[in-house]
């Protein structure tokens, strides 16, 4: 593989750029793998990539429906924060983005992670009171996160209207090393990774069946053939319904779009992500310039990736409220895509009741931060049966009434 | 953005004078029942690829509740028909073995 | 040079003459002009700078597809950013800025991006600024950051309003050209709705221009006068409405669309909305939208003065506006001969037409030659100039670009032929079909985006179904096929490839797009997202085609297996403010008001959001800040006598014979067992065990009660029971109401509160008549009332519900009549710590949604007597009867301090993640001023085996606070004050 | 009903439709298995009226009668009969499985007139107000809220929502009308 630097540019650029390998090899199916993870997504890719690096099993194959990265990994509105209420969400996500604060150099691969900070406005008393509930479990948590005033508020973010008249501005919750990244590298970069380490990425390659024997699986038929496995890791939000039921057992989840819209691109007027709940909204810009919004789901189950109008209608009323500077710019386009919700709205890393086979998923709006952190922790998982960090988001617990909502500090979406 | 006919007073509701209530027919399970039947009433989902019966209610018009049958990737609408039934009625099923044969199986699996 | 003609213009009014600027400049056009039509008038074809490399760039279009002549209109709350010169339609004052560019458009510093651009090939940054580690953001993306973007945001608030319009039809018909009048004019036939729209100013389309020009007929009558007479048709039919200056933006499931209009931006400042966003909700969407020209791909084909071949005779016929006066035509097809026949009509000196293919015989070639142009085939060109096209040089169209000579040229006209506009039908997941030898995708009838009933929600007409030649309607000059040209030259080495543009905007070079596909970003979605091919504000319009065929190229693939990316609405760029609507300022979210909200305003309340409602917080007297406020108000409660305006309380009936029945099942305790007059306090819980809501239930007669909710639980609460009564229980003779804006309730609380009430007269309130948890019903003060004994606060206090419209007038005698004991109102956070002082737990701070009312301590709220209530089975899970549950405690500090908001209680050790062990957390803290002191109420676990115990709860101040578990009730214990 | 008070006190806004807050009228919930010929007898007496049909709207000599649902209706009597209506029809149910309720306080009505009513209310709810016959009751959205909507002629609409929003929604009525934003395709 090609290390990137600036000075193998500028060797390229001797030669037109003609000298460049593929990112990631394309290859065709073995008849048996170690590990076979279904689902060349960002978590997906990011299991396989830490299978290989931390536990060195190497001999594995990431199987992709469509083509890798195209789901959800590459239609977020591309947020990293870690300042959740709940200990085991907070852990999860706080690993994920200290693992983005290396990834560039881990994978040699520029993934433009971003640090900006995230703010969480609180506009109502009660928001306000959740907020400092999340900052106080977030000092106890090692997440360093901070209340702030109005006025820092508007220090940091100018452009946003703090008075109101309707939410004015109490403060917010603000998470200076949090941020963003460019979404499509970050799956573009590992599976560079995990090319490199020899392992098979398979594109266009749907899962047609999944092989038991008694209670165990050993194989997936594939429209690119039958492929055996030691163990199966199924990572492919949207779809994990789909996939459990091949498998042969059952998921709290339902399915539903979830939209985000850009804005055309503007010179550079605002550094960080804000969220505003009171209103349903949160924008960030991205290094092209675009104001990058999202939006709500559908109510409905759906595997359309459209989702219906009015939820733009509605985000869009409500940044133009906080920002109204927004109003007199145009929507360049919105889109949308699958997520599963579980009945906690927390995400399901988990062994399954079927033997070797491993299912992460449910990570409703939120999954694109957790990328690192998920894919740490679920190899893990595979690899050793156990994790602390997936300890408490295995599937009983619906069962046993042992939620993780992080819903109940203020409504936190995304 | 849905459409749906609503049984109860005879509008055809836009999609922002409804709210979904998820799927339909679910068994209520209350004291006593086995844990498995508790944990399935309350989150195990079909979420199918496909046809799928839900409950839907006229919040913004009549108020009343009422089911529907919709292909959740067409957005097809089979139908729509009253909310204290337990079963789809059979004409509803009928009609939609006529257009997607075999999706029966794919519920069943 | 560009310039305004003696003569033509089919749109302008040459005689009323408009002022307008650019980058300061004064210059005059006409009416009609478009500003980029206006520009070039005056000599001006620079209009912009591109997006990565900066580099000149002039119109290359006509129309809404424009990825260049991108600039800032207005100034102050009506300045926009990136509007389209070539859809701007000119207005007196006028004032435009180019964009991205520094210092001015001609000299701009970052053009030295250009000069780099061999080191700045398709996601180099991928590559790159990797070490340091903190270099990223702190250095590098500041710098991308900076240079990246296009025009400068808006500031402050938008000046302009902005509002919805929903339209109903059978048949919403998008385009008004000759296929869209025509299929407007059957449909109407038909007895249908129709809804006829289009984005320009003037029914017709291409037909008007390319129509006439080629003498074309439709049924035996020129395209204009078939055009009139189709609209005058229209017009007089009542089932059809005809709307121009409206662009058909999005196709959404189930028939419903959305249409954008501009109204004002032509006249800032006049009344009325700014924009308007039509919904639509139709039967059948017909897109007539056309074709789109597709640019030619060699070397200098971004240079200010090239332009689409159909873009140049527009100019020509609607605004007399010549964009040079030496031409070179450059094409792979008939039509472009068009723009050199125009050129060469209006005076300006074609000095030849380069063509691709190697024979050229059609008609409109032969009159071409017969002009005297010359034609010169099997040709190519790269361009040359600096701020605008100075010369093209010939080649072979099958070489590698070796100059087979040069034509100087101060403008370039090219076509690569044309493709239908697909968006609006592949929106809600129409499928497309590759036309090889025309090179284009058109729809697939046989697989249109689906509606509701499972039919076709979409059909194509015209050139947007693929037939671009209008034959079935016009009969004009048969054209010869083209000769699909991905690269020209077809063998041009890298160096030429670097330097053929396909975005625009966005820089994406031919290069480019074979080095996405060299490292294997071989997917359409891969090689757009690294290039960003097609994500320019233009959205591929002008680059899809031929960037998919330089990747099908790439990859030894037929361009359909490579497929085309996702089209999104909208079509073209809309304005958030469209999206809005009306919502905005006062009407940006409906705001509850109470009867007496107006007193609140006029009486110094300081506001929160509840909700939609806007309640009280506290009122500020002269000098008081709202900790002092609220410590007059509590022991004003406390002493004498206060006033709270509690008509948020959701308050819903329920009758009928099961009603109690239904109540013991939706709510925790046994309300069937409540006696006629008095009340209750009840506990709801959802399905998963978790308490949701409480309130006081009066019953009101044998068969009806009245439920109390939170303010925040009236709806919420109320759809609970019907979704129960409607979805499950719908044997039970039930029916609910709920009346909270019936009423307005205010409750009378302090040990003064009786006397206030007597000096109203009307009822017996004393202890006897009106005993604590009873209620009545009579007339205060001649006001029809009932009033609840009930207390929130541990005081005496009533709650007296009127008609809500004499809400207002019951608060103002209460005020008279409270004023010999210097009554005062208070408000929700005086709420809050007389109620916290009491030990009353408050749904939203002790609950949380994950709560069950065991935690709480109420299990004397839960009767054991009953087999089944919601909420009662997910309590007996493993979870729910843990002992190790936090439970509800009172803390006290040691030193009397108030602990933090949101305080956790920290327990030994740390967790398997390395986080502080928890043992509880606050869930109320307040500053008594009963008790002066700080009072908190918190879940701890197995916190009511533990009191006494002192915990340490660590605060974001850095402090740690030192605090003992009590008992939750820090006043009043015995609970007297409420009961006498 | 002693008191006249509206929750607008009769506000009104002149644009090219005239939006104003109607007068008091009393309001009854009346809840019921409207197939029980008990009701339609009962709200005959009281109104005059006869049952509507659903979505319709009927008028007697002493009231007009909306139907709300399947299982319910809206009275609209004489500010001053209220509790005489409601009196009469809770003595004529007796024993009938009903639920009849003065909710006259928590309503805000509104009258819009010019011609351009069914265009004006185009701008805030989904119903289709091009063919909206007259006396057909349609409970809606109006922008962000739940309302109802009629026409008792070409140049004569009625909205009722609830009290607390009234001022909301009477707001978005009177920008929708304001001069300029004539859309003319009605």
């Amino acid at each position: 593989m090609t290390r990137y630097s600036a000075f193998a540019i500028a060797k390229q650029a001797m030669r037109h750029h003609m000298g460049w390998d593929r990112a990631w090899a394309s290859p065709s199916p073995k008849s048996h793998y170690d590990v076979v993870i279904v689902g060349a997504g960002g978590h997906g890719l990011a299991t396989a990539y830490w299978l290989g690096r931390k536990h060195g099993i190497t001999n594995v194959a990431v199987i992709e429906k469509g083509w890798l990265g195209g789901g959800n990994t590459g239609r977020n509105t591309t947020i990293i924060r870690s300042n959740y209420l709940q200990d085991p969400s907070a852990a999860l996500y706080e690993k994920s983005r200290s693992l983005f604060e290396t990834m560039s150099q881990d994978l040699n691969y520029n993934v433009m992670f971003s640090p900006r900070g995230v703010l969480m406005l609180a506009q109502t008393e009660h928001e306000k009171r959740g907020y400092l509930r999340t900052a106080h479990a977030n000092m106890l948590q090692g997440v360093e996160t901070r209340w702030i005033g109005p006025q820092e508020v508007k220090r940091i973010c100018p452009i946003m209207n703090i008075d109101g008249p309707r939410y004015p501005v109490l403060g917010g919750l603000w998470q200076e090393r949090a941020g963003t990244a460019r979404h499509d590298a970050v799956a573009w970069g590992y599976a560079r990774a995990c090319s490199d380490m020899g392992m098979d990425i398979i594109e266009q390659c749907e899962v047609t069946g999944v092989t038991r024997d008694g209670d165990k699986v050993t194989g997936l038929s594939t429209t690119r053939g039958e492929i055996g496995c030691g163990k199966l890791g199924i990572v492919v939000a949207g779809h994990s319904g789909r996939l459990a039921e091949m498998a042969g057992f059952r998921l709290p989840v339902e399915s539903v779009p979830l939209q985000a819209l850009v804005s055309e691109p503007i010179k550079p007027c605002m550094d960080i992500v804000v969220m505003a709940n009171t209103v349903h909204g949160y924008m960030s810009q991205s290094d092209k310039g675009e104001m990058v919004i999202g939006g709500g789901t559908d109510s409905f189950n759906g595997y359309h990736q459209r989702g219906s109008f009015h939820h733009i209608e509605e985000t869009v009323r409500a940044l133009v409220e906080t920002f109204p500077m927004i109003s007199r710019l145009k929507m360049l386009r919105h889109w949308g895509g699958i997520v599963d919700m579980t009945g906690d709205r927390s995400p399901i890393l988990s062994k399954t009741p079927v033997g070797n086979c491993f299912i992460n998923c449910g990570w409703g709006t939120g999954g694109f931060k957790a990328t690192p952190g998920s894919g740490w922790a679920f190899a893990e998982l595979m690899a050793k049966g156990h994790s602390p960090l997936t300890a408490e988001f295995g599937m009983e617990r619906f069962r046993e009434g042992r939620f993780i909502d992080e819903s109940v500090a203020a409504g936190v979406a995304h | 953005m849905l459409r749906l006919h609503c049984p109860n007073c005879g509008v055809d509701c836009d999609e922002t004078e409804l709210s979904a209530g998820g799927e339909a027919h679910l068994t209520r399970f209350g004291p006593g029942s086995e844990d498995d039947d508790f944990e399935s009433y309350l989150f195990m989902r079909k979420n199918p690829k496909g046809v799928h019966f839900e409950r839907w209610r006229h919040v913004m018009g009549c108020g009343k509740w009422f089911h529907a049958a919709r292909n959740t990737v067409s957005l097809r609408v089979y139908g729509t028909y009253p909310a204290q039934v337990t079963a789809p009625p059979e004409a509803l099923l009928a009609e939609i073995d006529a257009v997607e044969p075999g999706w029966r199986n794919k519920e069943e699996a | 040079m560009a310039h305004r003609l003696a003569t033509g213009g089919r749109r302008i009014d040459r005689s009323r003459r408009l002022g307008f600027s650019f980058d300061g400049q004064s210059l005059e056009g006409v009416q009609g002009d478009t500003l980029a039509s206006a520009l070039m008038a005056n000599g001006q074809v620079l209009m912009g700078r591109s997006f990565k490399y900066h580099r000149p760039r002039g119109p290359v279009t006509a129309g809404h597809e424009e990825p260049n002549a991108l600039v800032g209109l207005g100034q102050g709350g009506r300045f926009e950013p990136n509007a389209r010169a070539t859809t701007t339609p000119l207005h007196e004052g006028l004032r435009a800025q180019s964009q991205n560019r520094w210092p001015s458009l001609k000299f701009d510093v970052g053009a030295v991006n250009a000069k780099l651009s061999r080191f700045l090939p398709a996601g180099f940054y991928y590559k790159t600024f990797l070490w340091p580690a903190s270099f990223w953001h702190k250095v590098y993306e500041p710098i991308i950051r900076q240079s990246a973007g296009l025009g400068r945001p808006p500031e402050g608030s938008d000046a302009d309003r902005y509002e919805h319009f929903y339209h109903h039809n059978d048949v919403t018909i998008v385009g008004g050209g000759v296929a869209g009048l025509a299929r407007a004019l059957s449909e109407a036939q038909d007895g249908k709705r129709v809804l006829l729209i289009d984005q320009d100013d003037r029914w017709g389309g291409r037909a008007l221009t390319d129509g006439m020009r080629d003498g074309a007929t439709i049924d035996g009558q020129s395209a204009e006068t078939w055009v009139a007479d189709a609209v005058a048709r229209l017009e007089t039919m009542e089932n059809v409405t005809l709307r121009l200056n409206l662009q058909g933006t999005g196709v959404y499931d189930h028939g419903w669309m959305t249409a954008y209009e501009r109204i004002s931006d032509h006249r800032p400042g006049t009344e009325g909305p700014r924009h308007r966003l039509w919904k639509i909700r139709t039967g059948h969407i017909v897109t007539a939208t056309g074709a789109i020209e597709r640019p030619l791909a060699f070397a200098g084909n971004d240079l200010p003065g090239v332009m689409l071949a159909s873009a140049m005779r527009d100019f020509l016929d609607d605004f007399g506006v010549a964009v040079g006066s030496k031409v070179v035509v450059v094409t792979n097809n008939d039509d472009a001969y068009r723009t050199a026949l125009a050129l060469h009509e209006a005076g300006v000196t074609v000095r030849a037409v380069v063509d691709a293919r190697t024979s050229v015989t059609g008609a409109l070639p032969g009159q071409v030659r017969d002009a005297g142009i010359e034609i010169v085939t099997g040709s190519g060109v790269k361009a040359t100039g600096d701020q605008v096209v100075r010369s093209v040089e010939l080649c072979a169209i099958g070489g590698d670009g070796t100059s087979k000579g040069r034509i100087s040229c101060d403008a370039v006209a090219m076509s690569g032929g044309w493709s239908p506009v697909p968006h609006l039908w592949s929106h809600c997941g129409g499928k497309l079909l590759w036309d090889d030898a025309r090179a284009f995708f058109y729809p697939d009838a046989n697989r249109p985006p689906l509606g509701a009933d499972g039919g076709a929600m979409v059909s194509a007409e015209g050139a947007a179904a693929g037939d671009l030649t209008l034959s079935a309607l016009t009969q004009g000059p048969e054209e010869a096929p083209m000769r699909p040209v991905w690269i020209m030259p077809e063998k041009a080495g890298p160096e030429l490839r670097t330097k053929m543009f396909l975005d625009y905007q966005n820089d994406v070079k031919v290069s480019d797009i074979q080095l996405a596909a060299r490292e294997g970003f071989i997917s359409v979605e891969h090689a757009k997202r690294y290039t960003t091919l097609g994500m320019a504000t233009d959205q591929g319009k002008l680059s899809n085609i031929n960037g998919l065929a330089v990747l099908a190229d790439a990859r030894g693939e037929p361009i359909p297996t490579v497929g085309t990316t996702t089209f999104r609405p909208p079509f073209t760029p809309i304005s958030m403010g469209s999206i809005a609507g009306e919502a905005r300022g006062e009407i940006f979210q409906p705001l509850r008001r109470t009867p007496i909200h107006a007193w609140h305003e006029e009486n110094g309340a300081d506001f929160e959001p509840v909700g939609q409602w806007r309640r009280p917080y506290c009122y500020l007297r002269p000098g008081e800040d709202r900790h002092s406020a609220v410590k007059r108000e509590v022991l004003n409660v406390r002493s004498n006598v206060g006033l709270l305006d509690a008509s948020t309380l959701g308050k819903i009936v329920v009758k009928g014979p099961d009603a109690g029945k239904f109540l013991d099942l939706v709510y925790t305790n046994m309300m069937s067992t409540l006696k006629v007059g008095r009340c209750r306090y009840g506990l709801m819980c959802s399905e998963n065990g978790f308490l949701i809501d409480d309130g006081v239930v009066a019953r009101l007669s044998e068969d009806s009660y009245l439920c109390h909710t939170t303010t925040g639980g009236a709806d919420r609460i109320h759809a609970h029971l019907e979704e129960f009564l409607q979805t499950e229980w719908w044997d039970l003779q039930v029916y609910t109401a709920n009346v909270t804006e019936q009423w307005a309730q205010i409750a009378v609380v302090g040990p003064n509160a009786r006397k206030v009430l007597e000096k109203l007269g009307g009822m017996d309130l004393s202890k006897d008549a009106l005993p604590f948890m009873a209620w009545a019903e009579g007339a205060l003060a001649g006001i029809p009332a009932r009033v609840f004994r009930i207390s929130f606060s541990g005081e005496l206090s009533y709650e007296v519900a009127v008609p809500a419209n004499q809400g207002r007038a019951l608060w103002d005698k209460l005020l008279e009549a409270g004023a010999e004991f210097d009554i005062q109102p208070y408000g929700t956070e005086g709420l809050h710590v007389l109620r916290a002082e009491k030990g009353f737990i408050m749904i939203g701070d002790e609950s949380d949604g994950t709560v069950i009312p065991q935690d709480l301590g109420l299990n004397w709220a839960i009767s054991k007597k009953k087999d089944d209530f919601i909420g009662k089975r997910g309590q007996e899970r493993s979870h729910m009867t843990d002992p190790d549950r936090w439970r509800l405690v009172g803390l006290e500090t040691l030193d009397g301090s108030v602990l933090p908001d949101g305080a956790y209680v920290v327990d030994e050790g740390e967790n398997a993640n390395g986080q502080r062990n928890m043992q509880g957390r606050v869930t109320s803290t307040y500053y008594s001023p009963t008790l002066d002191r700080g009072i908190a109420m918190a879940l701890v676990r197995r916190g009511p085996e533990r009191m006494g115990e002192v915990l340490e709860i660590p605060g974001t101040d850095g402090r740690s606070y030192k605090a003992r578990i009590c008992d939750p009730v820090f006043y009043d214990k015995e609970g007297v004050r409420q009961d006498v | 009903m002693s008191d006249l008070a509206t929750p607008l006190n009769g506000r009104r806004a002149v644009g090219y439709v005239t939006v104003s807050e109607d007068a008091p009228r009393g309001m009854i919930s009346l809840r019921g298995d409207l197939s029980d010929g008990g009701i339609a007898e009962a709200v005959r007496a009281v109104t005059g009226a006869n049952l509507p049909e659903p979505l319709g709207l009927t008028a007697g000599e002493a009231g007009q009668v909306a139907w709300m649902s399947p299982d319910e209706l809206l009275l609209f009597v004489a500010p001053n009969q209220t509790t005489d209506a409601l009196t009469g029809l809770r003595s004529r149910l007796e024993g009938v499985h009903h639920l009849a309720l003065d909710v006259t306080d928590m309503r805000a009505a509104f009258r819009l007139e010019g011609r351009g009513v069914r265009e004006v209310l185009a701008k805030v709810t989904p119903v289709d107000m091009q063919t909206l016959a007259p006396d057909t009751v349609r409970r809606t959205r109006l922008a962000q809220v739940a309302g109802a909507v009629w026409l008792s002629d070409e140049e004569t609409a009625h909205v009722v929502c609830f009290s607390s929003v009234g001022t909301y929604v009477f707001d978005v009525l009177a920008t929708s009308a304001a001069p300029g934003g004539e859309v003319g395709v009605f």
